[in-house]
């Protein structure tokens, strides 16, 4: 197992976000979580990152507890993520945006950063240069490369939100939603280049989607919270199968893609 | 033909409160020399510039008047543009009469232990604030003496600046010479504000002379404070600290301050030369001038009188000028008699005077009334140069 | 979309090496070293008011450009700058004078020194953040500017101190022309090492932490290490140009060094450009022009015709420094982005020239 | 419970007149980047109406053209009009178009996020001075009753829960035209039926008149009366609703394939993008 | 241990402590609504007496009226700098704004030194008595008055943000201004009234300031000198400015008892609200009022 999730716990005041979670993340699966709006999956997703510190349970990444893991030490171990509501460097251009997510790979400092040329820090940027460049080749925003991420439209950020993830070089990626805002084509797109991440680059995903349509097509395994708690977790067609599922998510008919 | 001479002032700036009314006595007193002949027959050509009291500006202004207008003497203003350009004048050989008394600058050839800085080419006219301090406190021991306290106590009040520390060490010093106890200093800001802390500390140490090294709105905030609070301490300022405008703002009682000059409608026979060049002046004449103003004038008379002397011994240049200015001895300003006290320089000792008149001024229902109460002299001690 | 992209036509890249070029095309590199050529003839043709000014922006520029690290990349306001450009120039003086290194030296040890005060006062920002740090710096101005007055030792007090005119094998920079090239140096220097740096790793971080810090954690950025670093840096170029200032000047006074230069430093890169590298240096040219020539232009109004406006003339002082004030509010109403920001739209319209989108 | 605001308590059906009109506009970000070339489109009054496009069409511009909102993103129009209402509207403030009955649902929710939903609902009805606001609170709450629970601010809700505060904010508005940028992004299925029910409510029972810009354009289609395609800035094909949804194009790729469609898993090869310029 | 002392002295912060108080309430309302620190907070304050003292010396009127009057006067003058300088900076960087009121400070001090001159002028006797006593420590009558007004301000603008609409509006403009104006909130309207109310109650707090240390154009200063009590109240938190200013006024004097009477450090009466400011903000990094803002992705 690559990622455990053991009777996660987390609430805010009042609300209970989370309410003993557990469930588990084999190496190379592609995961979905589903829910209704407000049912704790980016709480789940924030405490895989480090964003919360669950108020009890644990969390093992390759077996090793995260437990008092800084969120900015994560990468280091192999966990990047998306946002649901867009969190790009605004007024960083794409190019920047996604070199950022090579920050934990790279070693050149603020003293050999001046220097540049002197101590390598211009061969260590073109390095990972390149590394960037495939990745923009890979999602196909070349003609964005040069924008300044702010100006972009919403779909298109959501495409470099990935790009920068990516870059991070993750063993485990999370993606929050990462086909809202996009038309079918798009999505299908979207749909192409998660699956490739999964089977080519053998990362392995947990995504969190509301089109049911994606979510059973290419979701290996897929589980449901609800109110904080989960509900089932197991194969697409079997947890589309669960009477609360099309109670409490797809509403009456069922299995329709949204 | 004529000589160029810059004029650095601060109206706008934080010491806009005298400097309003220093500057453009100097200025009167050049347009009144040019009025009448200049330099036998040279004109001075005077720049005016307000630098509202920030260094960059000093200095961009020097640089302009050195590389562009060749000057050849400045009349300068306070302790952040007279202490950026020592070196400079220094090294351009330009003599400058400041407004910054600072002890400090009446050292040329850096002699002094204290300091070792040397500043050749500083003037002004004028007790050094170190003696100016120095006089109110032998004047407060005999005062004391009258009053029949045996052991008085003296503290020192001002903000944590170059400008009101300049006489701190040597005033205190002085004062335990002369048998003072001298207190911890008492910290006032230089910006105006609520002072009755101050005022409770001031009162709580049982103080019976403290020295106020601040200026402007500071000082009428500290007095105002103190007269609500009620303090039975005799004030003592220094020289910028008192004038009838920040007596009449404050509405001080009993407030003691030096001066080097008569005030303004005193009777003495340079006045008439003063009066002339208040009424030929551009100067605004809405409020009547502070003796600051008549400071001004002689700072301005005794750099044109270095000038003639100059002028007389090989052109007027900033080394001739400053040879002038050691050419007489115990030297008053033709025609202003009475109102420059008299003063020498040397190569050795830039303090051109020792000699400070106490006042005494109140303010009665809104008006100023000051009266001078004694003429202290100050010895010329050799450990008393720059500093 | 091609067109949000900041290429001009007609200028492609091979390789990646070329795309990450400092002078971004042939024409830029071209100004570029025709600007220092020019630059380092100047003594030659310039008269001294003009090399002192440039001194002067100099000097300022490159204090500031450690301001526009601190607030332009990293998004943390400081109006305790002037108290780090004070220090540096007291410590060159200080080292000088106590351990005999040669000025030449001190200048960049100064700025050491200040990376740590700097850092010790940047600590509250592992906390703090936005206007209420901003604040907070305040507190480093006062404390420095007491320490100053307070610490003979180090600063001489109320006499202040001398610092010694610098000099290399022999070689004394005792003129401003001398001085100048010093001053050049140390400002072209500063420069290519902000440029660099923020086309590289930390330069990034930086600019990340401003942006989206809750992001920037999540990319494994350390927002305390930065932050605090952030001032570090800044600091250093605060205390380089305090260094040089200290020497220009050859006496160093507590005076000077008052919240009101912190203010002028921030008015410097807002003006010139938040996170701008060569918007620092116009903001400083700006800065440090504009009261000179409005104290040209109102004098001049004022010779010209001297009974018209007689009855102003007492205001003429008055009036310098309200049009510097005035200057400064239009400034910001018709380029609130800052100069940086209309050169590079400028640029825009000529490369795309003559189709104007 | 509910009295329709006045002027729009007319049928749908019955009024062919065009409510809100734009012609040919152009609009530039920032003195150089050219994002519509010239677009137009027409708005009946009382009906729904699509506007579908592939991400960095110009949708989201269009609207905020519409509604003045471009300003303060250094977006001009530098050419062409907007009418509405007869009343030509470009370059007015936008609080001034706000006020003459024209409200926007921004992309990605923008609710004020240091306010309670209460106050970011009371803050929806600004422009209202009618004694309904109670009562439409209460409406929202019956369809979000999520949102009733939660006391907090509304920063700390889920996306979903600030899209439905969004809607929900707009529902307060009450004015004659909505213009609604993607309202079912990040909502469960269950919950973007709910909000294609509200959209149909309000256009039929309060008379509204909505321009919708939508992803989801199966469900999109269904409610809408006309609608338009843009690519690149320019509208590129429109029609009814009835013949969009039968267009081969739009069916491979807004709708999803033909008849049934092909799993997104097989989606492998490179698919040839059709484009309509 | 001087009791005596330290009791008149904690009065004395009190006092002039709710003095601040008012002015960062100034800071606080500009803040609220507009994001904006004004740093011609303090010309602000200076105008507002340099125009009563013209109303009351050159003018001949009575206080009240000339209080009145300033108080009109401060609010023409709120709007018109509305009007002409901040409504073309709508929709611009909050920090440029900021830069544009420090540029205004600059100019409005030239032009106050110029038309009132730059020397320090004394009210003429406004109340028959001076000052009064309280647990022994005679106190400006001015301030009473301050204090008597501060409370009223407070309660006000308490009532004004919590239930009424334009509280609302001003909230919305401050966190979004594009937002606001989609909801058909008029941003300009909004910074009209927020610059308009912040004018007078400097207004209030200038006359105060002036009638206790005379009208003079360095008692600017204050406008800086209030920044820590707003930060440490918490900037957007009206009761915090006040709070905050009572807290630094008692600090001020404090401090100035345990540097008169143990340290004899000097100087510890303008660093010491510094010091415990950064104590305070590292423990509670939004002051003791303010709202934090939401990290929440
Ligand atoms: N920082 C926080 N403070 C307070 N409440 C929070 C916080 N974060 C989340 N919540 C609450 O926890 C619940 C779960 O939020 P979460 O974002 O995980 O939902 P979600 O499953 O992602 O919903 P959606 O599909 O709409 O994104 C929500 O009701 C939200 O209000
Ligand atoms: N502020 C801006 N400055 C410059 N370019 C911008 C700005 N805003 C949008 N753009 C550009 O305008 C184009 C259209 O953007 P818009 O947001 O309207 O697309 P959209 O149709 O809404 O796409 P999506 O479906 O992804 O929201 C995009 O290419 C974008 O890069
Ligand atoms: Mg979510
Ligand atoms: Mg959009």
């Amino acid at each position: 197992m690559l990622l455990d999730v053991e009777n996660v716990s987390l609430s805010f005041g009042g609300i209970q976000a989370l309410k003993d979670v557990s469930f588990s993340v084999k190496e190379a699966e592609l995961f979905s979580i589903i829910g209704p709006n407000g049912a704790g999956k980016t709480s789940m997703l924030n405490c895989i990152s480090g964003r919360y510190m669950p108020d009890s349970g644990d969390i093992r990444f390759k077996g090793r507890s995260l437990k008092g893991l800084k969120a900015n030490h994560r990468p280091d171990i192999g966990i990047g993520r998306t946002f649901q509501n867009l969190a790009l460097f605004d007024h960083m251009t794409v190019l920047e945006n996604i070199l950022v997510g090579r920050h934990h790979l790279m070693k050149n400092n603020f003293l050999t950063g001046m220097l540049y040329w002197i101590g390598g820090a211009q061969r260590e940027e073109l390095e990972h240069r390149r590394a960037v460049e495939d990745i923009i080749d890979f999602l196909e925003i070349q003609h964005i490369r040069n924008a300044v991420a702010g100006t972009l439209s919403y779909g298109l950020r959501k495409r470099v939100e990935l790009a920068r993830a990516v870059a991070l070089r993750p063993h485990l990626v999370l993606l929050d939603e990462p086909m809202a805002g996009m038309n079918m084509e798009e999505k299908e797109d979207m749909a192409r280049y998660i699956v490739d991440l999964n089977e080519e680059w053998g990362m392995t995903v947990v995504m969190i989607e509301h089109d049911m349509g994606v979510v059973m097509d290419i979701s290996h395994r897929v589980m449901v919270l609800d109110f904080g708690a989960k509900v089932v977790d197991g194969l697409p067609e079997e947890v589309m199968e669960n009477e609360h599922v099309k109670q409490a998510y797809l509403g009456a008919d069922l299995g329709e893609a949204a | 033909d004529s000589v160029f001479v810059g004029h650095l002032v601060d109206y706008t700036g934080p010491t806009g409160f005298v400097g309003k009314t220093y500057g453009p006595g100097v200025k009167d007193a050049i347009d009144y020399v040019n009025a009448h002949g200049g330099i036998d027959g040279t004109m001075i050509e005077l720049e005016q510039v307000d630098y509202a009291y920030k260094v960059p500006e000093a200095i961009a202004t020097y640089k302009r008047w050195t590389s562009r207008n060749n000057m050849v003497a400045m009349q300068g203003w306070g302790t952040a543009d007279t202490e950026a350009l020592i070196t400079f004048v220094a090294k351009d050989k330009i003599p400058v009469w400041s407004a910054s008394y600072s002890g400090h600058l009446t050292d040329p050839t850096g002699k002094n232990p204290n300091t070792e800085k040397p500043a050749p080419y500083n003037f002004f006219y004028g007790p050094s604030y170190s003696d100016g301090c120095r006089a109110m406190v032998q004047w407060a021991a005999d005062d004391a003496k009258e009053k029949g306290i045996e052991k008085p106590k003296f503290l020192h009040t001002g903000d944590n600046h170059p400008y009101p520390n300049a006489p701190k060490q040597a005033c205190a010093e002085y004062a335990e010479e002369l048998g003072f106890e001298v207190l911890p200093p008492v910290v006032v800001p230089m910006a105006p504000g609520d002072f009755k802390a101050q005022c409770l500390s001031i009162k709580d140490s049982g103080a019976n002379y403290a020295f106020i090294g601040n200026l402007g709105g500071s000082v009428v905030s500290l007095l105002a404070s103190c007269g609500t609070v009620g303090t039975d301490v005799t004030y003592m300022a220094n020289i910028w600290g008192g004038d009838y405008k920040t007596i009449e703002a404050s509405n001080a009682q009993n407030y003691i301050f030096p001066s080097a000059s008569p005030f303004w409608g005193a009777e003495a026979p340079g006045m008439e030369l003063v009066r002339k060049i208040y009424e030929e002046g551009s100067s605004d004449k809405s409020e009547k001038p502070t003796h600051h103003y008549i400071r001004g004038i002689c700072s301005a008379f005794y750099m044109v009188e270095a000038m003639k002397w100059a002028k007389a011994n090989g052109g007027i240049t900033g080394e001739n000028i400053k040879q002038g200015m050691y050419a007489t001895a115990d030297w008053v300003p033709e025609g202003l008699e009475g109102v420059c006290v008299p003063s020498t320089w040397t190569a050795e000792d830039h303090r051109g005077t020792t000699i400070v008149s106490v006042n005494r001024g109140s303010a009665v229902d809104g008006k100023a009334q000051i009266e001078q109460i004694a003429t202290v002299e100050l010895p010329r001690r050799d450990d008393w140069i720059g500093y | 979309m091609a067109t949000t992209s900041l290429r001009p036509c007609g200028d492609f890249r091979t390789t990646y090496k070329a795309d990450q070029y400092l002078l971004q095309t042939k024409w830029i590199g071209i100004w570029t070293f025709i600007a220092i050529g020019v630059l380092l003839l100047g003594p030659l043709v310039l008269d001294g008011y003009i090399i002192s000014l440039l001194i002067l922006i100099g000097i300022y520029g490159i204090a500031a450009l450690g301001l526009n690290i601190l607030v332009g990349m990293t998004g943390q306001i400081s109006l305790g700058h002037a108290a780090f450009f004070g220090f540096g120039a007291f410590s060159s003086a200080w080292l000088n004078s106590t351990t005999g290194i040669p000025a030449i030296l001190t200048i960049p040890l100064a700025g050491f020194m200040t990376t740590a005060i700097g850092m010790i006062f940047g600590i509250p920002a592992a906390r703090i953040k936005g206007l209420y740090l901003a604040i907070a710096t305040l507190a480093s101005q006062f404390i420095l500017q007491d320490f100053f007055a307070r610490a003979d030792w180090f600063s001489g007090g109320s006499s202040g101190s001398l610092a010694d005119t610098v000099s290399l094998f022999g070689f004394a920079f005792d003129s401003d022309e001398r001085y100048y090239y010093l001053v050049l140096f140390w400002t072209i220097l500063s420069l290519v090492a902000v440029a660099n740096m923020k086309r590289s790793r930390d330069g990034r971080a930086l600019v990340a932490v401003r942006d989206h810090y809750l992001s920037a954690e999540i990319m494994g950025i350390n927002l305390t290490k930065y932050r605090i670093l952030a001032f570090g840096v800044s600091s250093f170029f605060a205390g380089l140009g305090g260094a040089l200032f200290g020497h220009y000047l050859g006496y160093v006074s507590a005076e000077g060094f008052t919240i009101l230069l912190s203010i002028q430093f921030l008015a410097m890169i807002i003006i010139g450009g938040l996170g701008s590298v060569m918007g620092t240096m116009l903001g400083a040219a700006f800065i440090v022009l504009l009261p000179q020539v409005m104290e040209a232009l109102t004098s001049g109004m004022f010779a010209m015709f001297p009974e018209t406006l007689a009855t102003f003339s007492s205001g003429q002082a008055y009036i310098k420094e309200m049009s510097v004030g005035a200057a400064i509010i239009l400034f910001l109403i018709f380029e609130p982005e800052g100069l940086a920001h209309r050169v590079k739209l400028i640029r825009q319209s000529w490369k795309l020239y003559p189709f104007s989108y | 419970m509910l009295q329709a605001a006045p002027d729009t308590d007319k049928r749908p059906d019955d009024n062919s007149d065009i409510l809100l009109s734009v012609n040919n506009i152009e609009v530039v970000y920032n003195e150089y980047v050219l994002v519509l070339r010239g677009l137009s489109l027409d708005v009946e009054r009382g009906s729904i109406t699509a506007l579908l496009g592939a991400n960095g069409a110009g949708k989201s511009t269009t609207l905020k053209a519409i509604s003045g909102l471009l300003k303060s993103e250094d977006g001009e129009i530098t050419r062409g009009s907007i009418t509405f209402d007869g009343r030509t509207i470009s370059h007015q403030d936008p609080e001034r178009t706000v006020r003459e009955g024209i409200f926007q649902v921004m992309e990605g929710r923008r609710i004020i996020q240091d306010m309670t939903v209460l106050e970011n609902l009371k803050l929806g009805a600004f422009t209202r001075s009618d004694k309904g606001i109670k009562d439409d609170i209460d409406l929202v709450y019956s369809y979000f009753p999520r949102l009733r629970e939660r006391k907090g601010l509304a920063g700390y809700l889920s996306g979903g829960e600030q899209q439905m505060l969004a809607i929900g904010r707009a529902m307060m508005a009450r004015p004659k035209l909505i213009l609604m940028d993607e309202p079912s992004m990040g909502l469960s299925p269950l919950l973007v039926k709910e909000v294609f029910g509200i959209i149909k409510k309000l256009n039929e029972d309060f008379g509204v008149t909505i321009l919708l810009v939508e992803q989801n354009a199966a469900m999109a289609l269904n409610c809408a009366k006309h609608g338009y395609i843009m690519e690149n800035g320019k509208i590129v094909l429109d029609g009814t609703a009835e013949e969009l949804r039968e267009n081969e194009d739009i069916k491979e790729f807004y709708l999803g394939g033909g008849g049934e469609r092909k799993s997104f898993k097989n989606i492998k090869s490179f698919k040839r993008r059709k484009r309509w310029l | 241990m001087n009791w005596a002392l330290l009791s008149q002295l904690v009065v004395n912060g009190l006092i002039v402590g709710m003095l601040y108080g008012v002015v960062a309430m100034c800071f606080v309302l500009i803040y609220k609504s507009t994001q904006v620190v004004n740093f011609a907070q303090g010309e602000f304050l200076v105008l507002g007496g340099w125009v009563c003292l013209w109303f009351v010396t050159d003018m001949q009127m009575p206080f009240v009226l000339a209080f009145l009057f300033t108080l009109v006067f401060m609010t023409l003058f709120g709007i018109l700098l509305q009007v002409v300088i901040l409504r073309p900076l709508i929709g611009e960087p909050i920090i440029s704004v900021i830069m544009v009121t420090i540029g205004l400070s600059i100019f409005l001090q030239a032009l106050m030194n110029w038309i009132f001159g730059n020397s320090a002028e004394r009210f003429p006797p406004v109340f028959e008595t001076e000052s009064i006593a309280i647990f022994g420590l005679n106190v400006e009558t001015a301030y009473i008055m301050s204090l008597a007004m501060s409370v009223v301000i407070m309660g006000a603008f308490y009532a004004f943000f919590r239930f009424s609409k334009c509280g609302l509006a001003m909230r919305a403009t401050a966190f979004d201004q594009q937002v606001a104006q989609s909801l058909g909130i008029s941003v300009k309207q909004v910074f009209a009234m927020a610059w308009a109310i912040s004018a007078v109650v400097s207004g209030i707090a200038g006359i105060v300031i002036g009638l206790v240390n005379s009208v003079s154009s360095s008692l600017a200063i204050i406008g800086i000198k209030v920044f820590p009590a707003v930060i440490l109240g918490g900037l957007d938190s009206i009761i915090g400015g006040v709070v905050g200013g009572i807290i630094i006024g008692v600090l001020e004097n404090l401090a100035e008892f345990i540097d008169g009477q143990f340290l004899n450090w000097g100087n510890l009466f303008t660093i010491a609200p510094f010091y415990v400011l950064i104590v305070i903000l590292m423990i509670k990094p939004y002051g003791l009022f303010g709202t934090k803002d939401i990290e929440r992705i």
